[in-house]
């Protein structure tokens, strides 16, 4: 497979307009990937699945990471060609980490296998993702509201707590998390009933 | 080619040869009657950690260093350093819990401890008849003879044996020179309090005296060359050979001293000194170094991180950062 | 392109209203699971049957939702390790290996070689025993009383033995370490691993004697949910169920990971891709497992089990991002890993789990079958649940 | 009975009639309710320790020495667990199910005999009885599986209608050929009309080809008339979870139990009976020892009949609804029909060499048209490639 420049290039001049950033992975890995802007990811992928040159015709992985920093949620997806033996190539779409405007473009429509994929990242960073057949939650249950990946996170302890041993190493463990340790909540409960 | 209804006669004298084998094959009947008997267990076979102690049960290997508390993936090891009036830490944990209805026999409290203190035990008959306390093991239950660690893993436990024995060697060499006992007698895990010497503040010594003194008596004390030579130990990050100490030794290389008395000893040291002195004087390894490994990095800035030294605990990071501050390093 | 299922589900029910003057028969909404026999675990299938047909199916999951991947970001690298076991708690020795892989990717670690001929070998262990419990549990669905379960439970056992004796535990093995693995093999389990890959290809023999004939077995296999080429790759499936359908991909020749471009082995394809495919092509692929571990067992160098700069704790990785992936007996097991400057723990730690993955086409295979077939469908797509739901 | 009732008679000559006749009655009645249900008992223990066996596994072996006491301590267990009934289930029909499922199949046992004029009631239209009796206890799983309330249990309990109402069809025509053999629907008479031949065994009308055919649908007819594997897809564990017994606890549920196994017991009498010359055997015949030897004759081969049974189920997969009943209307009711034309064949051809070639031309040629008219195409022998 050519060189991830080339790739860029070849994608670029194939989808006019479209923002195509190359980003370096880890050194070792050797993974470079292609950042794509949120309008034209669709295209560049379907021209990535189309394109006999690639030939992407297996989406293998889709997930989220959340960069709070850079107030950004990205997507990556990993595609791998069967029917020429090659790969990955990795496409990363950004978007806000608001709710409301964290959208972006499923990829379902080209790869059935995005739809668990993207209903996961959904569920788990919030991401939401426009014309994804049916977009429910799918390892938290429906009433669930937060999304549980995201880094700013922090899980209620809202689940009947019932009191161990080992409360003190429960506590540091979660202190350094930041959590409200469940035995003040007890206590707490505790309090309101006497 | 066979006529319809070949496979199923197949598969009837498959049972049938099963059924029969059965009574004659132990192949063909494989059920181990479990109360009645039992299928030895392999020795790499692990169930739950215990820490092994040499000779009497106070002779603990484990110096509270709290390397496994950090490590242990689900949290499940509680550990609180025993003290004593003073405040000075006396190597040896006052505390150890396991929750093992959270441990889940990873064994890498294992495999992090430097001090071959803790191990993996291949008993499996645990299940106690409740939820809370019953599966809490405290320190007595933990403690097992290196007797018993022989019984369940043999061969290992001969490595680990020999292992120590050669480290104690080497210390011993090292600490030859009466110079400066005080380096190799320091960690005194093993001894108890009542063999602890420790030469009282207003005594009619200065600084050098008093080290070679405390050294001199407590390198008396016995039981002392395993502990003191486990810092070496299968130091499983590769540590940076500790420089060779100056003729004085480091006098306040003794864990037995307290904070003050430590910062005390080194006010006229250098400054990789004092902040060797502001550590806790186990040579544990916790943060990846030996204390004087680590000292050197700090002043080398190569290690930027204060926090590492986990016996030492908030005391010695809090005197870190003002050391460094004092050296406008930070 | 293949569509998607696009309709919202309420007009999904079909009701089929009888002719002239019979009465009009409903649909029944039945829940299979989350507490059923035969779903392999907690899992849910909404189905709506006319009959005793399936006109839509529904997979609900997430029952055993632990978000191991929130886990695994709060700890260290070497942390989540024996969490790995829990995914696909039949196979641990391959989850192990696939995030190994993965660090190492990462870290830009060298694996001596020793090392990697001990993973092949575990790795084809696992395989084999995966495979011999994922078609007994099959034909437990199929209604066999438990027998061939138990013949495959039978030689699961004494791999199993072998694991206890290598690392510790029957399933929760947490053998691999970053750089290599954590026990060296001594002769006495060389010699246990060439025995039992001796004696498995006679039980094997045995095993279709008792069933692969077996004219029930093919008149409820064949033809039965068939999983078409086109939307096996369009839907990301991998593993035996992507081979029955006739996908030449196999992750072992194609990134040739580890040592696999060392050793003769093929990889069997199914053509029509049905239940009965499934069967077989994982029969076949223990017969190759068998040979790739003669060859292993025979070449196994002299040398050391474990990289010597890899350190075990402070272990810190440079950073970055990559993707790991490796052929676990279910398909293709990926780590998706970020690092950030501390480098200390992932900063992004994304498993990409083959049965989640391979429930996608769950509704579109049992569609138009008897709930009978859904459950030997769901049966031959093999999943577990420790890795569905993670 | 009517032994029973003659022996009184004759050794009691002045006592009143109606209490002979009460005792009479009593006594078969009795050996029905206490030795048929000891016999389940034990055919459940005999079962779970060879498929333990075939299993590679030793089965119940801890209530006594090789758990001979494991039937009594399930049926404590069973008697002691809670009784749930489904809060919305309709009451009545979930509690008079488990009766009804017990009732027809006690009743089966009336017209089995067990030695020469050893038979509780001597109906002259046994089978006929019988076959009527077997058919009721489909109600009984219809209520369990209506009452409940449960959509697997009714699952459970249209699947057992349609199979039992369809599989009734082609046993009674096997039974039929027999009765035109025999010339009579009494169970002894039948018994009887197989008592010729070499010690009493070549008379047997599985001998005979349309015997042998007979013999194999009615098996297979009982099999699944008494939701056996692999036709047990009314209860088919791994698909609806119960089937009609989901909702059943404690003694309701042992009561579907015995029900089940006391009608696969009775069928296996029957086909014994009917095909395998009932008690008929070396040594058997009227006066005590030999009636000893017939029903030691008689239990031996129903012996026989359940252990089949428990291989079959130890070794088949089970049998998909749809398939079970093309199978049921496709082969068997065809086979049986022309069974039927063959024994009519048998009884007039002149010579029983020519009654034999005919008979076997006719059955073979019939099978071999049928397997050829029903291969759906689904079943195909594979070969599989491997990639480059």
């Amino acid at each position: 497979m050519e060189a991830i420049e080339k790739i860029k290039e070849l994608a670029s001049q194939a989808v006019p307009g479209a923002k195509v950033e190359i980003v370096n992975s880890a050194p070792a890995a050797a993974q470079p990937a292609l950042l794509v802007d949120r309008e034209q990811v669709f295209a560049v992928a379907r021209f990535f699945k189309e394109d006999p040159r690639f030939a992407m015709d297996f989406c293998s992985c889709v997930t989220g990471v959340d960069y709070p920093k850079v107030d950004q949620v990205e997507v990556v997806y990993h595609l791998y060609s069967i029917a020429l033996k090659h790969g990955p190539i990795v496409l990363k779409v950004r978007a806000p980490r608001e709710l409301d405007q964290c959208r972006v473009p499923s990829l379902t429509p080209l790869w059935r296998g995005c739809e668990f994929q993207e209903r996961e990242a959904y569920d788990l960073y919030g991401v939401k993702f426009d014309g994804h057949p049916d977009l429910r939650r799918i390892l938290m249950w429906d009433e669930f509201k937060d999304h549980p990946m995201r880094k700013d996170y922090a899980p209620p302890m809202d689940y009947d707590w019932e009191p161990t041993p080992h409360d003190d190493t429960l506590q540091r463990a979660m202190a350094t998390e930041g959590v409200v340790p469940p035995t003040a909540i007890v206590e707490a409960e505790k309090a309101k009933k006497k | 080619m066979g006529f319809l209804g070949k496979g199923l006669l197949e598969g009837m004298a498959v049972t049938a040869r099963n059924f029969v084998g059965s009574y004659f094959d132990k192949e063909r009947l494989v059920t181990v009657q479990y109360p009645e008997e039992r299928v030895e267990v392999p020795e790499n076979s692990r169930t739950f950690p215990f820490l092994v102690y040499d000779g009497t049960a106070d002779k603990m290997r484990c110096v509270a260093c709290k390397i496994c508390e950090t490590e242990c993936p689900p949290q499940c090891i509680y550990i609180v350093m025993e003290r004593d009036e003073k405040g000075k830490p006396l190597q040896r944990p006052k505390v150890f819990d396991i929750d093992i209805s959270v441990c889940m026999q990873c064994q890498i409290c294992v495999e992090v401890c430097p001090f071959e203190a803790i191990k993996m035990d291949n008993d499996y008959e645990k299940s106690q008849y409740g939820r809370f306390d019953e599966l809490v093991e405290h320190l007595p239950d933990l403690l097992k003879s290196n007797e018993y660690y022989h019984k369940v893993k043999p061969s290992e436990a001969t490595i680990v044996d020999a292992k120590l024995k050669a480290d104690a060697e080497k210390k011993a060499k090292k600490a030859a020179p009466a110079a400066k006992p005080a380096a190799a007698a320091a960690p005194i895990p093993a001894a108890a309090p009542a063999a602890r010497i420790v030469i009282p503040e207003d005594a009619p010594f200065n600084p050098e005296q008093r080290a070679w003194l405390s050294g001199f008596l407590s390198s008396l004390s016995p039981g002392v060359a395993p502990a003191a030579a486990a810092p070496q130990v299968a130091s499983t990050a590769p540590a940076t050979a500790p420089a060779e100490a100056p003729a004085g030794g480091w006098p306040w290389h003794d864990p037995g001293l307290g904070m003050a008395q430590r910062m005390d000893l080194a006010k006229t040291a250098s400054f990789a000194d004092k902040l060797m002195a502001a550590m806790a004087q186990t040579d544990c390894h916790a943060c990846g170094y030996d204390c004087r490994g680590y000292a050197d990095a700090i002043a080398g800035g190569a290690e930027a991180d204060l926090s590492l030294c986990l016996p030492g605990e908030a005391e010695t990071q809090r005197k870190l950062e003002e050391l460094m501050k004092e050296a406008g390093k930070l | 392109m293949i569509q998607p299922l696009t309709e919202p589900a309420e007009n999904r029910y079909t009701l089929t209203p009888g002719p002239e003057g019979l009465i009009e028969t409903q649909t029944l909404e039945v829940s299979i699971g989350p507490q059923h026999p035969s779903t392999h675990g907690v899992f849910r299938m909404d189905c709506v049957l006319d009959g005793e047909t399936v006109v839509q199916l529904k997979p609900v999951m997430g029952y055993l939702h632990r978000n191991h991947e929130q886990l695994a970001e709060k700890m260290a690298w070497l942390g989540s390790m024996p969490y790995t076991d829990r995914l696909d708690y039949f196979n641990s020795m391959t989850n192990n290996w696939a995030y190994a892989l993965a660090v190492e990717k990462l870290a830009g670690i060298k694996v001596p070689e020793r090392a990697e001929y001990i993973r092949v070998i575990v790795a084809e262990l696992t395989r084999l025993l995966n495979h011999v419990c994922a078609i007994g549990f099959l034909l437990q669905d199929l209604g066999a009383w438990g027998t061939p379960l138990l013949y495959a439970f039978r030689e699961r056992e004494k791999i199993l033995d072998l694991f206890e004796a290598v690392s510790g535990s029957r399933m929760m093995c947490n053998y691999m370490r970053f750089g290599g693995v954590r026990v060296d093999l001594d002769d006495k389990m060389l010699t246990a691993a060439k025995e039992i890959t001796g004696r498995f290809p006679k039980f094997l023999d045995e095993f279709e004697k008792l069933l692969t004939n077996n004219e029930v077995l093919l008149a409820r296999c064949q033809r039965v949910g068939i999983l078409p080429k086109e939307l096996a790759i369009n839907a990301s499936i991998s593993g035996p169920m992507t081979r029955a359908s006739g996908v030449e991909y196999d992750i072992r020749k194609v990134d040739k990971y580890g040592l696999y471009g060392r050793f003769d082995f093929r990889i069997p394809l199914g053509d029509v891709g049905d239940v009965y495919d499934r069967y077989y092509i994982r029969v076949l692929e223990m017969r190759e497992s068998v040979k790739i571990l003669q060859q292993a067992l025979r070449d196994i160098p002299q040398g050391p089990h474990l990289a010597p700069e890899v350190k075990l704790r402070n272990f810190k990785v440079p950073t970055g991002d990559g993707y790991g992936r490796i052929e676990a007996p279910k398909g293709e097991l990926g780590f998706y890993l970020v690092s950030d400057e501390s480098g200390k723990q992932p900063y992004r730690y994304h498993v990409r789990p083959p049965s989640f993955i391979n429930l996608t086409i769950l509704e579109d295979m049992c569609l138009g079958h008897k709930v009978a077939d859904v459950i030997i469908i769901l049966g031959s797509v093999d999943i577990v649940l420790g890795e569905v739901d993670r | 009975m009517e032994t029973i009732y003659q022996l009184l008679r004759s050794t009691f000559a002045k006592a009143p009639d109606a209490v002979l006749l009460a005792i009479a009655i009593a006594i078969p009645i009795l050996f029905i309710v206490a030795v048929y249900p000891l016999i389940f008992a034990y055919t459940t223990l005999v079962e779970r320790k060879a498929l333990g066996r075939v299993q590679n596994r030793y089965g119940p072996n801890r209530v006594g020495r090789w758990g001979i006491l494991q039937p009594i301590a399930d049926g404590l267990k069973l008697m002691l667990k809670e009784d749930i009934v489904p809060r919305s289930a309709d009451k009545l029909v979930h509690f008079l199910a488990p009766v009804m499922a017990v009732i027809p199949s006690l009743l089966l046992f009336s017209v089995v005999p067990i030695a020469p004029g050893l038979v509780p009631v001597n109906l002259n239209i046994g089978i006929l009885f019988a076959f009527a009796v077997s058919t009721a206890s489909v109600l009984a799983l219809f209520m369990g599986g209506w009452a409940s309330r449960n959509k697997f249990s009714l699952l459970g309990a249209m699947r057992a209608v349609a199979q039992v109402v369809s599989y009734e069809v082609p046993m009674v025509l096997a039974a039929v050929a027999i009765v035109m053999a025999a010339g009579s629907l009494s169970t002894l008479a039948i018994v009887k009309a197989q008592s010729h031949g070499f010690a009493n065994i070549g008379g047997w009308f599985v001998w005979r080809p349309w015997g042998f055919v007979g013999f194999v649908l009615f098996t297979i007819g009982a099999m699944a008339e008494s939701a056996r594997t692999p036709f047990d897809i009314p209860e088919a564990e791994s698909e609806i979870i119960a089937g009609y017994h989901t909702e059943y606890s404690g003694f309701k549920f042992a009561l579907f139990q015995l029900g089940e196994y006391l009608a696969a017991i009775a069928m296996a009498g029957i086909t014994v009976t009917m095909f395998l010359g009932g008690y008929l055997g070396p040594g058997s015949g009227p006066g005590f020892f030999g009636g000893l030897m017939s029903a030691f004759w008689f239990f031996t081969k129903l012996g026989a009949m359940i252990l089949l049974n428990i291989w079959i189920r130890g070794t088949w997969p089970r049998v998909r609804v749809d398939q079970l009943m093309a199978f049921a209307w496709k082969v068997l009711l065809p086979m049986s029909l022309i069974n039927i034309v063959a024994v009519g064949v048998w009884q007039y051809m002149p010579s029983r060499g020519l009654a034999w070639a005919a008979t076997t031309l006719v059955l073979v040629l019939s099978f071999v048209i049928l397997s050829k008219l029903n291969a759906t195409g689904t079943i195909e022998r594979r070969t599989y490639r491997y990639a480059s």
